[in-house]
């Protein structure tokens, strides 16, 4: 966990409303993936967390939806600014119970999270597959980095308009080893039904500091209650509780 | 003593700053950011006579220069708080720390108020009176003076330690509850704690807390927090401990220059871990540019 | 009908946005800036039985996303608001307008409302409790319930307008004000008035405003006025017109979500002058984002 | 009184916590001499206001002093930037009682209205004499501008650094037809005083709107309530009321 002032260096549009932004400083550790960051935002009180997409020592890639005045604001923030943000926050990914053919779930902006997962498991020889979801062709984002990287790779979106019709669920492959998965959580839900092996979920919640000072991520787990942005945002499957 | 150092009920703080409960855990997560013993003193997270879980999530909002939380309380149980949360702060933090206290009965408070009361770490006993009170038909302890004197009777039974009482803003006269305090033995008054209020999700129509109201706190309350603190001071002989917004050494200053004696420092721990650390080391240049000499020369200046 | 009609109080209004007495003056100041006939009403300037120059200034004050004003109800009294204000408002404004009125005695009261009640150019009168009851000690009309029902009774007596009552939010509990003035036959709640506040000047000490202390407003306030509007539209039936921070459609339509069939929009003509007219305009695209039909079907959605 | 988005030219410091600032707009119409403009500044929630110095159709000149946020942040604003302000505000100084010789007396940042209302009066024929007054020599500006114009011009300072040791009261020429003058409240008073023609006081006053329409900036004079921002900033010295 730092404090640190990031240079943009690259802040673009990548699909409708998604965007890609590249921070750099020479002192920026790798962040691990499933890891996030929390993002200060000129006039709004509490700062945006948004997951590390790629990462090597000195800069951190995120993609991120614009959803509000938080992520609308940074869509306009433009080369060479300075951004404050919060790094190395949250558990991330475990890759050390992949197996060996490991299967990858994303969906919309759960997808980033999973690009640097893909290429640490493939560096380790793992053959990874990949389901990325999305609600139509032009929001769809990241298919070739997974290809680049050999991933065998479906796309699904809900009105057909690209890839498989349907959810990520309906184009689970039918052999895989383990499994990681990000997305909103009515797709974490479906996902946590449709599969098979044990896995890791990334959760989401309205998070006060990121840090685990406040404790307004909370969430209670069969081992206990945990802080989505400290013992998270990344869950086994056997440890998670859906509330309702 | 140096230029920074204020008394706060018979223990001396090498300054004024002390971060506020509910926004600074245990202490020992803020260790991983800088050197907590540059801190006056901090108030630990709420604690209850049993475990908490809290409310449901979110809960968390967003407004304009704020934030609302409905947390609830979430804490391990103050037999817990004893045994495992103040042995690892011993290991970050060599100065007394201040006990934040809440309940939902009289007995919960004085129950609560004793075990902590007994531990050495502990210098102060601060009295969270803004929760329901399950006896009293749900209505908070802090919004009746009748009940904040008994809760404050009831911890000053048990307590040898300074008894600050942590009042809500969400009343209509804080001097009548201050001095109910003040009158039934409080030694200290701290305020503010959060103002109700809610946001709504225009996506889902449904308000963004699940529990649909919270607490406001952040800069958007300072104006109302020091008006408060103001009054407070000028009704009531104990020290005050005002809070409410802080997020600069000018607003520290302001808010002493109410009548304060020391500060606490929330929501803006949340919104930059080092607020507190920064406000401290702020403090001796604004104090020059007002040509404050010391902070003690402030007390009731306004 | 159209889709940002609503109905206050048997009035139809072509759209539910209301600038707030004491930051909209007698409306025609603001016919410079732009045709204030695209309003759906304005409340006017607090008007006294007797004319009031208000407060010594200063009397403004700023606050982190808000301000707080101390102007002490400055106005001509209500038989010149008649006689000058009135006709010089007729000749720019075509539409009903809402007749504020203060006053320090439940008499005050009655004879301000009847003069104005009388006027044709008057809609409804906006009844503000907040000032203080000088037959009553002191304290405001709005903190008391009893006090609040009583200015409610007299208003009544000689009313033939929908008369809507205008709460201070500096209360414990403001649902129980709200139905005090329901049964007591108030046509409409209008909320909140500004929250009790107060800064300082770091360089002489002193408060920044004159009279020490004013009252907060702005987007600072929201959420507390927000939550203030979903407590009353729950517990009374009559119509309800939220204030408070509104800043942007998405504003009124969150207050409109909490259950308030119209808006008063305050502070924020004062830091752009055109702010009311842009609110006006933002509605249509913001209720496409929000996939709300017409405003009509908000009313207790969330 | 119009609202206006104007382009900031020119924003130069010209003496200790004293800055110029020149904006533009094709749309602007001249303003005239006392009165002000008032700007909106990101953050904060109420506008500054900051006189007219100098202006012709299309342009505004502003000079201020760094007292507080609003100004500090003003001061690092950039060229080409675009700032919100309503122009057109105020009465303005009543040029047609100057007589044939006319005194003006500025303080600190009260010289500015001075500079355009010294060019016009000069441009009317009538021969001006200025006073200016500062605490210390950093702080001295203007000079020049009233010189340029063939003004007669004194400054003065507190300390005696730069020209007549004192107060701008003890510097007053013997002889002059009417005065105009502007400054801190502390000399407007001395000025009340040590005067013996008519003259037009400029006031400050914090300020809500700026526009008339909220009564935050009222104050008494003898010929009734007046708004400083609407009927003001320009009182007559014989309407004015002290209070105290
Ligand atoms: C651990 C974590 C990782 C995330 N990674 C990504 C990512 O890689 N790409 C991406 O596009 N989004 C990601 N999100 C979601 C992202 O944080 C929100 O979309 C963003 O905060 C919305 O801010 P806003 O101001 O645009 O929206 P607004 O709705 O205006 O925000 C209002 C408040 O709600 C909070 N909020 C709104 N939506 C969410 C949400 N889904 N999760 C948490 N808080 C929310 C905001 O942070 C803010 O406090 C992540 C969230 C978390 C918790
Ligand atoms: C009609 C008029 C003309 C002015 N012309 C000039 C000018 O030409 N050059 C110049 O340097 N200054 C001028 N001032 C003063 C200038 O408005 C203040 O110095 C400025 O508003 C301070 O803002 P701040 O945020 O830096 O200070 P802060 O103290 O942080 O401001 C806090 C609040 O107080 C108000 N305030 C503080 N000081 C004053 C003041 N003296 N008058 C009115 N409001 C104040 C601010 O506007 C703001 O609302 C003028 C004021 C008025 C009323
Ligand atoms: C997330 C959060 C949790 C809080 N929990 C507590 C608590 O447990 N006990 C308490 O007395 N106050 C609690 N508070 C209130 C703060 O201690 C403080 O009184 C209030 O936030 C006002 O200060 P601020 O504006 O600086 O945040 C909490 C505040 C926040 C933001
Ligand atoms: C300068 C000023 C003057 C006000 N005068 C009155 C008044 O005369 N009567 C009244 O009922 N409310 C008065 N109010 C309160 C507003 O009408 C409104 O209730 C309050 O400001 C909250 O709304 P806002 O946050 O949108 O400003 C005044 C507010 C301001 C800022
Ligand atoms: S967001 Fe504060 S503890 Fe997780
Ligand atoms: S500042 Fe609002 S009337 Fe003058």
């Amino acid at each position: 966990m730092k404090q640190q002032i990031l240079r943009v260096t690259e802040n673009i549009r990548i699909a409708e409303n998604v965007y890609k932004m590249v921070l750099e400083n020479p002192e920026l550790e790798e962040q691990k993936p499933g890891q996030f960051i929390n993002i200060r935002i000129d006039g709004l009180y509490l700062r945006r967390p948004i997951s590390v997409c790629e990462s090597d020592p000195g800069n951190v890639v995120i993609i991120y939806k614009v959803v509000g005045k938080g992520t609308e604001q940074l869509s306009r923030i433009r080369k060479r600014e300075y951004l404050d943000v919060l790094t190395g926050l949250g558990n991330g990914y475990d890759l050390s119970k992949a197996g060996d053919h490991p299967l990858l779930l994303g969906g919309g902006v759960g997808v980033p999270p999973l690009i640097k997962l893909a290429r640490m498991l493939r560096d380790a020889g793992k053959e990874v597959q990949a389901v990325l979801g999305f609600n139509t062709k032009a929001e769809v984002f990241g298919e070739g980095a997974f290809q680049e990287m050999d991933c065998k790779t479906t796309v699904t979106t809900v009105d057909g308009s690209y890839g498989v019709k349907g959810f990520v669920t309906d184009a689970l492959p039918e052999d895989y080893s383990y499994f990681y998965t990000c997305g909103p959580e009515p797709m974490l839900r479906a996902v946590y039904k449709a599969t098979c092996t044990s896995g890791q979920f990334s959760f989401e919640e309205r998070m006060g500091c990121g840090f685990g000072a406040c404790m307004g991520c909370s969430c209670k787990t069969i081992t206990g209650y945990k802080r989505i942005c400290r013992e998270g945002p990344v869950l086994e499957k056997e440890e998670i509780l859906w509330d309702d | 003593m140096g230029r920074l150092t204020v008394n706060l009920c018979g223990i001396e703080l090498d300054n004024p700053v002390i971060p506020a409960s509910g926004t600074f855990g245990f202490g020992y997560e803020f260790a991983q950011w800088y050197d907590i013993n540059c801190l006056g003193t901090f108030s630990f997270k709420g604690t209850t006579r049993e475990p908490r879980f809290g409310n449901p999530t979110p809960r968390i909002a967003e407004c304009p220069a704020g934030m609302i939380n409905a947390v609830g309380l979430q804490n391990p149980g103050v037999e817990k708080v004893i045994s495992e949360e103040l042995p690892k702060l011993k290991e970050v933090f060599h100065k007394k720390v201040m006990a934040n206290v809440s309940g939902f009965s009289v007995e919960d408070y004085a129950y609560s108020c004793e075990k902590l009361d007994a531990e050495e770490q502990v210098g102060w006993l601060e009295v969270n009176i803004s929760c329901p009170n399950v006896h009293g038909g749900g209505m908070s302890f802090g919004t009746d003076p009748k009940a904040a004197a008994e809760v404050t009777r009831a911890v000053k039974r048990v307590a040898t330690k300074p008894v600050i009482m942590k009042l809500s803003p969400n009343v209509t006269d804080i001097t009548e509850i201050a001095k109910a305090c003040e009158d039934a033995g409080a030694d200290g008054i701290s305020l503010i704690n959060t103002l109700q209020g809610m946001r709504i999700n225009l996506k889902t129509r449904k308000p963004v807390i699940k529990n649909v109201m919270g607490g406001v706190s952040g800069p958007a309350v300072f104006p109302i927090a020091l008006r408060m603190v103001w009054q407070v001071c000028r009704a009531v002989k104990i020290p005050v401990i005002g809070m409410g917004g802080i997020a600069s050494a000018e607003d520290a200053l302001e808010m002493m220059m109410a009548g304060a004696t020391a500060v606490e420092v929330g929501a803006a721990n949340l919104a930059d871990p080092y607020a507190s650390k920064k406000i401290i080391e702020d403090l001796p240049a604004a104090m020059d540019q007002y040509r404050i000499q010391s902070l003690g020369e402030l007390k009731g200046d306004c």
